[in-house]
């Protein structure tokens, strides 16, 4: 579906991302980990088009999309979340949705002011649509408040219900889980699987959360200092040691002091 | 020879009043740049305030002059300085207590700032011209030149004379002292950091112990030190008049901007860019390519690029330039 | 709702008290100046409230509106045309020629030659340009410099000059929007800080264009004239019948005259832009307001998005530009100043609201009365002031003397007052 | 009873520092008037004070709608800048049929404004003071100059009307550079000034704003150091402030042969106006012919003033000198005739404009000595 | 929303206004005083009620405490209040009602500088560091209320974490997450507090920069200083807490030790995750 060939993405002299090669299989749910600074928010960027690359090119179903900007991407199909939510915050939920749809005839500003007949036919049928995605989300009954009073996770859910309001084909998800309740995180997970199984979606999802990452994933790539370092099932990467000293750990040194 | 003629002429009409002319302009905009930086928005009031201080200053010389004290050869205004800066820092933190602090607490965008200080620049507009009134007032006394065209035409021979006036040197030096010093105070007191990491992070500086109403008071009082020194050295320079500080604002903010908006180094050197464009786009090279090169080959028009009726438009044009390559100003990154 | 209509009663009764208290022509005279600040006003909301565009150079577009009716409305000069139109036309022709080239340049050629290419194309072009120019441009100014020296206008009606004016203004704001709106970090402002001062100094300076500075004075109405009703019997008698003098009546009915037309002109603009802001396109634009990043993720192409409001609120301005004129009767360059021009309509938009186009139809209303009332204002209180002290003291004759300046100092009173208890604006945003 | 003088001026905006002078001195006259107790009958004429900006076309004319319509004035002592009063004219005076009578707009151009007879003004179209400094500046043998003027109507139509006089003699004009008012620095211009040479720079401008930096900035780079001025740049501030430095330079400025300069001054003084200040003369003459036209038609009217002003302006009559505005009052009471003279040595022409005459002054010791009259 | 009442409209444009590095936080007014109110553990925000600026309340009557040499741990949905009760417990947000008490003085009426001063150290959630200030300048910062030497305390923040000795000279801004969350933590150490509060200090971090900070704080506390933390890595954080608490809008759901909370299954089914 996505392939990334030997990308570079460099600040200064600095090389966030340093040669990366990396390939998401359609239909899959792939992770993306690695320590901090190793480059994973960069290569979304980039994949993404908010990020030039340096040099190295990103494939979509073998076309080379490389340097497009994100509004083309998203005609082609490809969507992504932030790792900050990034909600329109004086829009109702029901807005932050229905504006998600590219080329509704009602953007054009012509349309706008001497179509009104039209326009009121497809606003219908976005406000059922966008209700529909409220309610699976679990957050119908926030659909009239301003957006940006929602809870940080109540953003998250918002942002994957951006994704579902059109056929994406790929999904692009940056940290949905920091910062989240761990229950609510659940809710979302299970969205995920749902919208993978039942609507053919594509994930790409950047996680430090080992459990959620081993729930939804496979497989799993590991990022660091820029290049890919691993791939493989959770289980692989959880018991490959590169992965556990750059990135997993051994857990608590100080465990005796548990308790005081 | 002719060649020496060809540069002293260029020293005498571009150089020397681009160098001086940069130097006032870096001084206003270091005013504007700090209260962008610390205090988040474009003062457009900041010509007006200028205007205060100066007009303080020149009250304050008039007295002195009145009284007989001088400093000789140097303008007496340089001492009156101090009362000018003191009378502007009464009006901003009085404008500071009264007005801003109240959308500091309300947490208001740095864009209502920006329109209020609109509306405080009516208000010093009206509150200067009510002090002294709209005209022109000559306060500059001392000697005038620190060398005339006419003593260095004796004293090399040259056709060409090149005029330095105290002012000129003055405002140079004061400059780059003024530069250097804000420099300093930001980077190594104590102060100076606290008002960094406000600029920086404001909720934090809080949870440091920084007092922020510290940090703005002592913002206000730079600035109205910055603004009344910039003021006085001007005015000292051409001649003091409230309608002209208003209209110094626009080349200010271009070179706030050109440099780098919210650094300090960044304002002196769009101070001189925009000098330096103004000035020397619009040169006739006539006179410098006549004494340069062979009699043959000298230039019968006047070999100017452009006229100078867009002197002001060309330095806008590469302020637009300068930012097509480099976004964020010639000094980019942090601010302060 | 209520507040709406409340608020605009309130704007009605200050202009009707004009009316009672000073006279009709005042008020019709603010009336219609009104409007026109309330189109500008409508335009700035548009690019501000709307898109969170800083749009500075208001002045600028103002002013290409102003030349347009110059262009569109003034009787051409034949003999200006003679000694070197075609010459000019071409010239411009070239130069915009070359502008073309440079930018072609620029994104076909390789990294390490396009800025040479670029810069030998401009530097050279430049010359060839003035080459071009210059020459035609001294033989039109010799004619007759102080009448003429321009090549006057086409001679249509001057009504024209207002859509005109406004695609003028877009014209411009498309090529400034193109550079500035593809700076990075954003600095629409500054850049159109920049350009409006640029245009200005065109006006300014060319005076084959408009007589610059010397200013094109008895521009062709869309109304009658007064002293041509005040000879027409007809209209003397009706005027009798109302029980008005004919030189009253008649100043009134031009002035009504103009306030019909330009009623016209802001409620079908009103209309479209709330009809536009309540659709998808609003929407959208709201959205790419609120957060850039995410509607362009969400597939909205931003840039052009932006440019797009960009050129609509520039013609709106330009259009109200070329109004003003039109009731101003001349063109006069050297009036352009950003105090007036620039900054007063943005003080119309916050004060009134923005992000509501009623808001800022109010606000030019509002804004428009007070630049014009405070002066009697700050008389009336330096009056008050100064009626206990002594006549003679120097204190009061000082005070007396500084009345004017009260003038500014009102407006900024008053603009303060309104921000700190409405700092929304009058009317904000729902 | 009041009769009302509207006294429309930019007393906020670029020339904010001339305009108070220039009221004053009009308020001087009404006041003479109002004193000597010859006026008609039971009436006192009242100044009222609008700001016409100087820019602000729109700002202006409803201050002058609101003079006219509110106020009730009877004639206008006003506009100030071209711009403005070109649009009080068109849009407040003509429709209303106020007189207006302008002391400082002299751009050529209002010469053939539409003005159905209610325009004058006190100040020459200066197309005429063109060709007397040209002509001067022939007289001094000097064939080569730079011109700067400041950029508005006046000095435009200054510059162009010099131009064309000065090339006509066989001069040369090295550069014609605009000077903006207000603006923070010249070097830019002297700069270009000083590259193209020439034996003097012509400054027509205003002696208190940029032509007052342009010489400053010549003098100081020693661009230049002989100047040839215009009107707007006599003034004795200028003197004091440039001192011995612009010795030997010389200009033109409107004035009356006679003591009718003298007299105003004395008169300013007493009354506490800077006479020296620009347009002070021009204003002082422009309230007094608008009263004394008053007086001539018996009543206190706009159509009073119009229809008499060329009458009281011009020969024949007792010329009449500031100071002497009882005496004109008592000469018309009797049915006399006069002919103003007033500070500036007034005679309306054509359209009702000052046909102007002009003092050739040079600078000695820091001082304008008269060299001759034109 | 109160940030609403005086919103920009998406404005951008950098040569008008400078966003970065603005305050959201409500700050008791400076000139109130403290008064002795002995009794009750080392630190406690009791009963608080209140929100940012004029806007709705978020807190309603929510209590937290810590006693000397605890870890008390805060766990909850997202927007139950966590954070903003920690910012009302330092003074960043005016309460309707409610108390805060310190070591035995009731510090309510204090502004955020002088609790600084009274020995707390916060690390707020986001923008906890100086981003174009060195290290050393962030840590200097945390001084900044010190009038004595505060070499051996950068030396000890130093060794606590090495590696923020060897980008000592660079902006904090430039460092990764894990790293940055070790500058705010150390910032926080140097005013040598005696009540630490950290809000999410592990979010967003990899799993062995987590384990890293999690032992820290652990030796932090055993050095005898309290410490009050916000986690959504509960049961991690809850493991090593001696207290926790649950919050749910804007008041306590459920109290206990660490391993009470951790055993109850309502707690966990709710707010842990299963
Ligand atoms: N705009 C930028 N300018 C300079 N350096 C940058 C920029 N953006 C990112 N970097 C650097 O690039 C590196 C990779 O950053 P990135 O955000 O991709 O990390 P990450 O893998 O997403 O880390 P995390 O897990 O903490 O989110 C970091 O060291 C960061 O400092
Ligand atoms: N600066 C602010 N101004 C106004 N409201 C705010 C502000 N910060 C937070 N809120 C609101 O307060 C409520 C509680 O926010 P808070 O940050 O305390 O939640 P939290 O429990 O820390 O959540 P999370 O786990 O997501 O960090 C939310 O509804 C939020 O929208
Ligand atoms: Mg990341
Ligand atoms: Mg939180």
């Amino acid at each position: 579906m996505i392939r990334v060939e030997n990308l570079h993405r460099h600040f200064g002299g600095f090389r966030a991302v340093d040669g990366a090669s990396l390939e998401i299989a359609k239909g899959s749910i792939t992770g993306l980990v690695g320590p901090n600074g190793a480059g994973k928010t960069t290569l979304f960027n980039v994949v993404a088009g908010a990020l030039a690359p340096t040099s190295g090119r990103v494939l979509m179903d073998g076309e080379d999309i490389s340097g497009l900007p994100p509004h083309e991407l998203f005609h082609k199909g490809l969507l992504r979340t932030f790792q900050i939510a990034h909600e329109f915050s004086s829009m109702s939920c029901r807005e932050n949705l229905m504006m998600v749809p590219g080329s509704q005839s009602g953007e054009s500003l012509w349309n706008a002011i001497f179509g009104r007949g039209r326009i009121a036919e497809e606003e219908a049928m976005l406000l059922k649509k966008a209700d529909e995605v409220l309610d699976f989300l679990t957050i119908s009954h926030l659909k009239d408040e301003k957006a940006g009073n929602l809870s940080g996770g109540q953003k998250k859910l918002l942002e994957l219900g951006r994704t579902m309001m059109v056929d994406a084909k790929i999904v692009f998800l940056d940290e949905v889980g920091a910062g989240v309740n761990r229950t609510l995180l659940n809710t979302i997970g299970d969205a995920i699987l749902r919208l993978n199984q039942e609507r053919g979606y594509t994930f790409c999802m950047i996680e430090h959360d080992m459990d959620f990452i081993g729930r939804l994933c496979d497989p799993v790539i590991v990022m660091a200092e820029g290049k890919v370092l691993a791939e493989g099932t959770v289980d692989e990467i959880k018991a490959n040691e590169a992965v556990i000293e750059a990135y997993l750990g051994t857990g608590l040194k100080n465990k005796e002091m548990i308790g005081g | 020879m002719d060649i020496l003629n060809a540069f002293v002429a260029l020293a005498n009409f571009v150089i020397v009043p681009a160098l001086a002319y940069g130097s006032q302009l870096a001084l206003g905009a270091l005013g504007v740049t700090l209260i962008y930086a610390i205090l988040r928005f474009s003062n457009f009031a900041h010509g007006d305030t200028m205007a205060w201080g100066t007009m303080c200053a020149v009250l304050a010389t008039w007295g002195l002059q009145a009284a007989g004290i001088g400093l000789g050869p140097l303008p007496t205004a340089l001492l009156a300085i101090p009362v000018g800066i003191a009378g502007a820092a009464v009006l901003v933190l009085a404008t500071d207590r009264v007005v801003y602090r109240f959308y500091r607490e309300q947490k208001a965008k740095p864009v209502i700032l920006v329109i209020v200080s609109m509306g405080i620049m009516f208000v010093y507009n009206g509150l200067t011209r009510f002090v002294i009134g709209p005209d022109d007032q000559n306060f500059a006394d001392g000697e005038r030149f620190l060398i005339s065209a006419r003593d260095f035409k004796a004293l090399t021979g040259l056709d060409e004379g090149l005029a330095i006036k105290t002012t000129q040197a003055l405002t140079v030096v004061v400059a780059l002292i003024t530069v250097a010093l804000l420099f300093w105070f930001l980077n190594r007191t104590r102060t100076g950091k606290s008002m960094r990491a406000y600029s920086d992070n404001e909720d934090l500086a809080l949870l440091s112990g920084i007092n922020p109403e510290r940090v703005v008071t002592v913002t206000w009082l730079i600035v109205a030190a910055l603004a009344t020194i910039a003021g006085v050295l001007y005015g000292l320079d051409k001649s003091f008049k409230p309608f002209t500080y208003f209209q110094l604002l626009l080349p200010i903010f271009a070179a706030a901007i050109v440099g780098g908006i919210g650094n300090p180094l960044g304002a002196i050197a769009g101070g001189f860019v925009i000098a330096f464009s103004e000035v020397g786009i619009t040169y006739a090279w006539k006179k410098f390519l006549t004494y340069f090169l062979p009699e043959s080959m000298a230039p019968d028009g006047l070999v100017q690029l452009l006229s100078t009726d867009y002197k002001f438009a060309v330095s806008f044009v590469i302020l637009v330039i300068v930012l097509l390559f480099r976004p964020t100003g010639l000094f980019k990154g942090q601010t302060i | 709702m209520t507040r709406t209509i409340g608020l605009f009663a309130l704007v009605a009764a200050l202009i009707l008290g004009t009316g009672f208290l000073q006279s009709w022509n005042s008020a019709l005279i603010i009336l219609n100046m009104g409007l026109v600040s309330a189109i500008m006003a409508l335009g700035v909301n548009l690019q501000w409230g709307l898109a969170g565009l800083f749009n500075v150079g208001v002045m600028g577009f103002v002013a290409v509106g102003g030349l347009a009716v110059v262009l569109v409305s003034m009787a051409p000069v034949p003999e200006a045309w003679d000694a070197g139109g075609p010459r000019v036309i071409g010239a411009i022709l070239f130069g915009i020629g070359v502008v073309v080239a440079a930018v072609l340049a620029w994104k076909k050629l390789g990294k390490g030659v396009r800025g040479w290419a670029v810069a030998a194309i401009t530097v050279a072009g430049f010359f060839a340009y003035r080459a071009l120019l210059d020459p035609a441009v001294d033989a039109i100014e010799a004619v007759n410099p102080a009448a003429t020296g321009y090549l006057g206008g086409l001679g249509l009606p001057v009504l024209l000059a207002w859509p005109i004016g406004g695609v003028m203004a877009a014209g411009v704001a498309w090529a400034i929007g193109k550079t500035a709106l593809g700076l990075r970090s954003d600095y629409l402002a500054i850049a159109t800080l920049g350009i409006a001062e640029i245009i200005i100094a065109v006006l300014k300076n060319e005076d084959w264009l408009a007589r610059g500075v010397k200013n094109v004075i008895g521009l062709p109405r869309p109304v009658p004239y007064e002293i041509d009703l005040q000879a027409d019997p007809g209209f003397v008698e009706t005027a009798g019948n109302l029980g008005l003098d004919a030189t009253t009546a008649s100043t009134l009915a031009v002035k009504l005259g103009y306030s019909l037309l330009f009623t016209a002109v802001l409620v079908v603009l009103l209309i479209l832009a709330q009809l536009a802001l309540k659709s998808p396109w609003g929407r959208m634009m709201r959205a790419i307001r609120d957060n850039e990043t995410a509607a362009e993720a969400m597939g909205k192409d931003v840039t052009r998005r932006h440019l797009q409001i960009f050129v609509l609120g520039c013609a709106l301005c330009g259009m109200a530009g070329a109004m003003m004129t039109t009731l101003d009767g001349q063109l006069t360059p050297g009036t352009y100043q950003p105090l007036r021009y620039t900054f007063l309509i943005w003080v119309m938009v916050i004060v009134g609201g923005s992000g509501n186009n009623l808001g800022a139809v109010l606000g030019g209303f509002l804004i428009w009365f007070l630049w014009v009332q405070v002066e009697p204002m700050g008389q009336f209180v330096m009056n008050l002031v100064t009626s206990g002290m002594a006549d003679g003291s120097a204190v009061k004759a000082h005070l007396q003397d500084s009345v004017q300046h009260m003038r500014l100092l009102t407006m900024g009173v008053i603009l303060l007052l309104v921000l700190r208890f409405a700092p929304r604006g009058l009317l904000p945003e729902k | 009873d009041d009769a009302k003088i509207g006294v429309i001026l930019g007393f906020t905006g670029p020339i904010e520092s001339l305009t108070p002078s220039m009221a004053g001195s009009a308020e001087l006259a009404l006041a003479e008037i109002n004193e000597s107790g010859n006026f008609l009958e039971n009436v006192t004429l009242v100044p009222v004070r609008a700001d016409s900006t100087c820019i602000d076309s729109a700002a202006a004319t409803a201050a002058a709608e609101r003079l006219v319509t509110t106020d009730g004035v009877v004639a206008i002592m006003g506009a100030d800048c071209s711009g403005v009063t070109g649009a009080v004219l068109s849009n407040v005076a003509l429709p209303n049929g106020v007189p207006m009578i302008s002391p400082s707009a002299t751009s050529p151009a209002l010469s053939a404004a539409e003005d159905n007879g209610l325009f004058f003004r006190t100040s020459p179209s200066d197309a005429r003071q063109g060709e007397v400094l040209a002509g001067i500046l022939g007289e001094r043998g000097i064939s080569s100059v730079a011109v700067t003027y400041t950029n508005n109507d006046y000095g435009k139509g200054f510059a162009d009307a010099f131009e064309a006089a000065f090339k006509a003699e066989g001069g040369e004009i090295t550069l014609a550079a605009p000077h903006e008012d207000g603006k923070a620095d010249y070097s830019a211009e002297v700069g270009a000034l000083a590259s193209a040479g020439g034996d003097a720079l012509v400054v027509l401008g205003y002696s208190d704003q940029g032509g007052k930096g342009m010489i400053q900035a010549s003098l100081d780079t020693g661009a230049f150091d002989t100047f040839a001025l215009g009107d707007g740049m006599y003034s004795d501030a200028l003197l004091a402030d440039l001192g011995n430095d612009i010795d030997g330079s010389f200009g033109s400025v409107p004035w009356a042969e006679g003591e009718g300069a003298e007299k105003f001054k004395a008169v300013a003084e007493a009354g506490g106006v800077n006479s020296e200040s620009s347009y002070t003369r021009e204003s002082y003459d422009a309230a007094a012919l608008i009263a004394l036209a008053m007086a001539k038609g018996g009543e206190p009217s706009s159509a009073a003033v119009a229809a008499n002003i060329l009458d009281v302006a011009n020969a024949p009559g007792e010329p009449i000198l500031p100071g002497e505005l009882g005496k004109a009052l008592e000469i018309l009471k009797n049915g006399g005739d006069i002919d103003y003279v007033g500070a500036t040595n007034v005679e309306l022409i054509g359209p009702g404009e000052a046909a102007g005459t002009y003092r050739y002054y040079e600078i000695k010791d820091g001082a304008f000595e008269t060299v001759s009259f034109k | 929303m109160s940030g609403e009442t005086y919103g920009d409209r998406g404005n951008k444009d950098r040569s008008i206004t400078n966003p970065a590095g603005m305050g959201d936080a409500w700050p008791v007014k400076p000139g109130g005083a403290a008064h002795a109110a002995p009794g009750g553990p080392f630190l406690i925000g009791e009963a608080m009620t209140g929100g940012y600026g004029k806007g709705a309340d978020i807190l309603h009557g929510c209590t937290i405490a810590v006693e000397r040499g605890e870890i008390a741990v805060i766990v909850g949905p997202n927007g139950a209040g966590k954070s903003t009760a920690m910012k009302a417990v330092f003074g960043m947000l005016d309460l309707r009602s409610g108390s805060v008490r310190l070591d035995g003085e009731d510090i309510t009426a204090l502004s955020p500088q002088d609790r600084v001063r009274r020995g707390m150290g916060f690390v707020p959630q986001v923008r906890n560091i100086f981003p174009s200030m060195t290290v050393e300048e962030n840590l200097e910062m945390g001084a900044f209320i010190r009038k004595d030497d505060f070499r051996d305390t950068m030396e000890q923040v130093y060794t606590l974490f090495p590696i923020l000795r060897d980008k000592r000279r660079q902006a904090a801004g430039e460092l990764s997450g894990g790293q940055r969350q070790q500058v705010a933590v150390g910032r926080a150490l140097m005013t040598r507090p005696k009540v630490l509060m950290l809000d999410e200090p592990t979010a967003g971090v990899s799993p062995i920069v987590m384990d890293e900070l999690f032992d820290r704080i652990l030796e932090v506390a055993r050095t005898g200083i309290p410490i009050l933390m916000v986690e959504q890595n509960a049961r991690q954080a809850l493991e090593i807490a001696d207290k926790g608490y649950v919050l749910v809008q804007g008041g306590n759901a459920f109290t206990g030790t660490g391993k009470d909370l951790l055993a109850d299954p309502e707690v966990r089914r709710s707010f842990l995750g299963g």
